[in-house]
């Protein structure tokens, strides 16, 4: 009794970690299509953020669950493995890669185009920060 | 008419050869010695992959690592079992080989890059016929 | 709950999915102009990829596949951060 | 073993394959006809990428972990640093 309400439940989460990968599927044909569609490149990062949060670490997340409960135990257990801690290290370190880059770019002189006004790089003119 | 498979298996072997002499063609003609090392690299790995394509097998469907398929308990796997493996599974000599390839290929990169910045440092260029310009004018021997 | 038939199709859809988005991504990248956007590009490509393996192991059953999802990720943070520091003027070894 | 539908003959390897290698092609191109290094450099590590995936769609995934670590970082900073060191962009005439 209690081993079939279990399976169930291992069953429900499995499917569901399905539903995620699939869901993350289509935030990154939507992170593709918003690098076609943004004009520069600081809001192509958002662009980026939704790829790689949305359509990485997420779907990761299901794939391992999905693994740990639906496929039988040494390859699901290996696979939901490698994918938790692939996703882990996407989560860590994605953020600092787009970060640096962001401000690489900003230093070596690419502006955002239609703007408004740049207050980092006044700033920076001015010498109010490095 | 061929079957789809047969061209498919063409379109491999030829893509990859246009690759290697596009490559090839890019470490002949183009003048700057950095570029020519990046063609060089790109040769390098296209022949790998056309080294690990002639051991790849038309419907290879996945075969598992050991043939008696459990990881906790080894046993012996039997005829039948060693045939099913024998008659699915890609040939590993060629990726045995193409391991070896890639690390002896860094390093003639890592050498021919050294040489081109003691070259930039003598000559003050990259391009190749400012070299020979600046060898004919100095007079300096080969 | 749904049959091992229907959990394998909507898997290979996601694959589709994935496959989609790499090829608008490649497009992208083979006429893009300036060279952060081209660096963020390689990311995705790369990340996307990653996940492409982890999915493409569990649909056919072999988990020797999966091994190259880690190596993926990390190596793509590693290449954003030369590119930064070369965008940024400096040394590689600073 | 579910293996995937099989298209008029083709498993899904094989179509995989040839995107992978098509896309490494192109990659391969630009490079060529790129004049900014710095740009040639990211197509090159593209190219890495694209040849990465076709090494494990011919179920070689072994390879993956050397070529990936080869192709797309050390190659990258390799050149990277070589650029630092002398010229950006290739010259295309030289005066006589």
């Amino acid at each position: 009794m209690v081993t079939d309400a279990l399976t169930l439940i291992g069953q429900v989460l499995g499917c569901l970690g399905l539903v995620l990968a699939l869901v993350g599927a289509v935030n990154d044909l939507i992170a593709a299509i918003g690098f076609v569609r943004f004009k520069n490149f600081y809001l192509r990062l958002h662009a980026l953020t939704v790829g790689v949060i949305g359509g990485t670490f997420y779907p990761l997340i299901g794939l391992g669950t999905y693994a740990l409960f639906c496929i039988a135990p040494p390859l699901g257990y290996y696979v939901a493995g490698v994918s938790y801690v692939t996703a882990f290290f996407v989560l860590i370190t994605a953020p600092a890669g787009s970060h640096a880059i962001a401000r690489g770019a900003h230093r070596a002189g690419y502006r955002p185009e239609p703007a408004r006004e740049d207050k980092l790089a006044k700033d920076r003119e001015e010498g109010v920060m490095e | 008419m061929m079957e789809a498979a047969t061209l498919l298996w063409i379109y491999f072997y030829s893509v990859l050869l246009v690759t290697v002499f596009l490559s090839l063609y890019g470490v002949y003609r183009r003048p700057n010695v950095l570029k020519k090392i990046i063609m060089l690299s790109i040769f390098g790995d296209a022949a790998n992959v056309l080294a690990v394509l002639m051991g790849f097998r038309k419907n290879a469907a996945s075969p598992p690592v050991y043939p008696g398929q459990t990881y906790t308990e080894w046993s012996a796997p039997n005829s039948t079992q060693l045939q099913q493996f024998a008659s699915a599974a890609v040939d590993p000599v060629p990726q045995v080989l193409v391991v070896t390839a890639i690390v002896i290929g860094l390093a003639v990169l890592i050498f021919l890059s050294a040489a081109a910045i003691l070259l930039y440092r003598h000559y003050g260029t990259l391009d190749v016929r400012l070299i020979r310009q600046k060898i004919i004018e100095g007079g300096v021997e080969e | 709950m749904l049959s091992l038939e229907t959990q394998m199709y909507i898997l290979a859809g996601a694959v589709g999915l994935y496959i989609l988005s790499s090829l608008i991504y490649a497009y992208k990248l083979a006429t893009e102009k300036s060279v952060p956007d081209m660096v963020i590009l390689v990311d995705s490509l790369t990340y996307d990829l990653a996940v492409f393996i982890v999915a493409l192991s569990i649909l056919t059953q072999n988990a020797y596949l999966a091994v190259g999802a880690l190596p993926l990720a990390i190596w793509a943070y590693v290449f954003d951060i030369y590119m930064s520091k070369y965008l940024e003027g400096r040394e590689l070894g600073d | 073993m579910f293996q995937g539908p099989i298209i008029f003959g083709l498993t899904v390897n094989e179509i995989l394959l040839a995107v992978f290698l098509t896309l490494a092609l192109i990659f391969t191109y630009k490079t060529l006809v790129e004049r900014d290094l710095v740009k040639a450099v990211v197509y090159s590590g593209g190219e890495a990428v694209s040849y990465a995936l076709a090494f494990v769609v011919m179920y070689a995934p072994d390879l993956v972990l050397a070529y990936v670590a080869v192709g797309l970082g050390i190659y990258s900073a390799l050149f990277l640093f070589v650029i630092t060191r002398t010229e950006r962009y290739e010259k295309e005439v030289v005066e006589a």
